[in-house]
């Protein structure tokens, strides 16, 4: 059976991107594609029983982060990386506030080299372990 | 007076729309960075991190390319937050060039602009310079945007001692009843007060259309400069 | 009465003076663009041309690392037009890490912040909470700037129908005559009123030093939202 992934992103630059990407995985994909985080909710509740994500934060209608908020809470095992410009530390914190216990996720930041995001995505989506960008600050 | 009184109320009001206005803006143009100059750029950083594993000189052209517009489009940016070019070049030159522009996008309406040629030395505070341009740049922005006109004429003058600034159009003219919901013609009453100048829209010289008309007391020629008490206590 | 009009007068120069201050902030975040950013990528876009003659990885891999820091500055110009976390995550972790910045640059003075944790989830009108992330960024910067403090407490908490938000130094404390020349005091006063905010500025419960406090009118606890009407009318 392929993977779905949904990607939500408002960017087309920056989906394409992830969609070029994608495309040289070995696995069999399925991709959604969501422009802001409402449309991301929808599709995502449609999606395998554990939905697997790549999100951007900062989005039209709903960001990045409530988007995350309102998935976990239906679907808690929703496994999700963030890709994001942001490199600030608060936006890893306040998303340890949300994210259900026992629950991976992922924070990648846009600037990294491909393989790098890569790896991240396939560490969270595959492997089931939470990887956080180096770059951002060390989370006290 | 009861009416003094009022106007001064209706002025404060006035002033935190513009102070919203002013957040506003300043939110929109980060986005405008964060959506487009710092993805752009990611996407030029992505294709560096290619061609340290695989140079090649065709796609370093396309990333110049790609680098080049972002560049102009920041160059936009930061003309939208402050028009440098206001400090260099003073006012006249800086509204004729943002003329111009407009004439360039604007497909039937057509611009006329008069710059007295003795004004191209004049020399203001930066604040009322700055101001100027911003109500101008507002004027002729509801002109575009409201007045369905063919011709727009621009005017800026010295007239003894008052300095005249006109944005006249050939439109539909202003209806009878202002919608309250804009920021435009708020901004600019509000604006011209803190430089003490006085703002009149009145029925346009042409047939049908608006005339826009901004009176700034400066100094008699002859002495340098041109400034009002008012404006000059902010420098 | 004369009072109340006198006030309202003051009030009006208040807002005139933040206008003049908002105008200069454009200017020099303009500035920064131009002799920053514009600045760095010319460097970056002249090592894509020669890149295009004489492609070598060794020099993207500088290139990428100049483009690396010309991105992570412009994120600071970015964040300094607008907070963009205000949105996304709320006053809280904004505030919190504004402070932790300050701390991580600050020598001997130590912050100690507090945020009610009922207020993370705190949801008010846009304007508002951008009011209040001004008026607290500028009361710290005071404290950096003048106070000669080595502790700094910062506070934010619900008290009943009220939003308190309090900045205390141990520092110097007010001098008797402040100087008429800073905008950072008028600043407060005025943002604070434009959401319909109280601030008042005290003895510190330190031996010596300055407590600043802000108070804000908002619906009772359990209902969603925290907003007075005036502010609400300018969402
Ligand atoms: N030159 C003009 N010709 C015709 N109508 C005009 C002209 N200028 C302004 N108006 C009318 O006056 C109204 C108020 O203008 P104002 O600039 O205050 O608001 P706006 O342009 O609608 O919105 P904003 O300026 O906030 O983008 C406009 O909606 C328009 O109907
Ligand atoms: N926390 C403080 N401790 C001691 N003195 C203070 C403190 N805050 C303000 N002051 C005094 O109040 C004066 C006025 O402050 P204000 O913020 O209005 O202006 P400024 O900081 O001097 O200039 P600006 O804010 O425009 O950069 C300061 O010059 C300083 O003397
Ligand atoms: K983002
Ligand atoms: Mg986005
Ligand atoms: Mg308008
Ligand atoms: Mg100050």
């Amino acid at each position: 059976m392929s993977m779905q992934i949904l990607i939500a992103e408002d960017n087309p630059k920056d989906y394409e991107f992830l969609e070029q990407m994608l495309g040289h995985w070995d696995e069999e994909i399925e991709l959604f594609r969501a422009q802001n985080g409402l449309n991301a909710l929808e599709l995502a509740l449609e999606l395998n029983d554990v939905p697997l994500v790549i999100s951007d934060i900062q989005m039209p209608e709903m960001n990045g982060i409530e988007f995350a908020r309102a998935l976990w809470q239906r679907k808690p095992d929703a496994r999700i990386v963030f890709w994001s410009q942001y490199k600030d530390e608060m936006y890893v914190r306040s998303l340890l506030r949300i994210v259900p216990p026992e629950t991976v996720y992922g924070y990648i930041l846009k600037s990294n080299p491909s393989e790098r995001i890569s790896t991240a995505i396939r560490t969270v989506l595959c492997d089931e372990q939470c990887w956080i960008d180096p770059e951002v600050r060390k989370v006290q | 007076s009861i009416n003094r009184m009022a106007e001064q109320l209706i002025r404060v009001v006035g002033t935190e729309k513009l102070l919203e206005g002013a957040e506003e803006e300043r939110r929109r143009i980060a986005m405008d960075l964060h959506d487009q100059t710092l993805a752009d750029l990611s996407s030029v950083l992505r294709g560096l991190q290619e061609m340290e594993k695989n140079p090649d000189p065709e796609r370093a052209g396309q990333l110049e390319k790609e680098l080049q517009k972002t560049m102009s489009n920041l160059r936009e940016v930061m003309n939208n937050l402050h028009p440098q070019s206001l400090e260099i070049l003073g006012l006249g030159p800086t509204l004729e060039s943002h003329i111009e522009q407009l004439q360039s996008k604007g497909g039937t309406l057509k611009y006329h602009c008069y710059l007295q040629p003795e004004l191209h030395n004049l020399k203001m505070p930066r604040l009322v310079s700055l101001t100027l341009y911003r109500v101008a740049v507002e004027a002729l922005h509801n002109v575009v945007k409201h007045a369905q006109a063919s011709r727009c004429e621009f005017c800026l003058e010295r007239q003894g001692r008052k300095l005249v600034m006109v944005v006249e159009d050939n439109g539909i003219g202003l209806p009878d009843q202002v919608s309250s919901g804009g920021r435009g013609l708020n901004n600019i009453r509000e604006r011209a007060r803190t430089i003490g100048a006085r703002v009149e829209w009145k029925k346009s010289r042409f047939s049908t259309g608006t005339r826009f008309e901004l009176t700034l007391p400066v100094r008699p020629a002859g002495q340098q400069g041109s400034q009002n008490e008012h404006a000059d206590s902010h420098r």
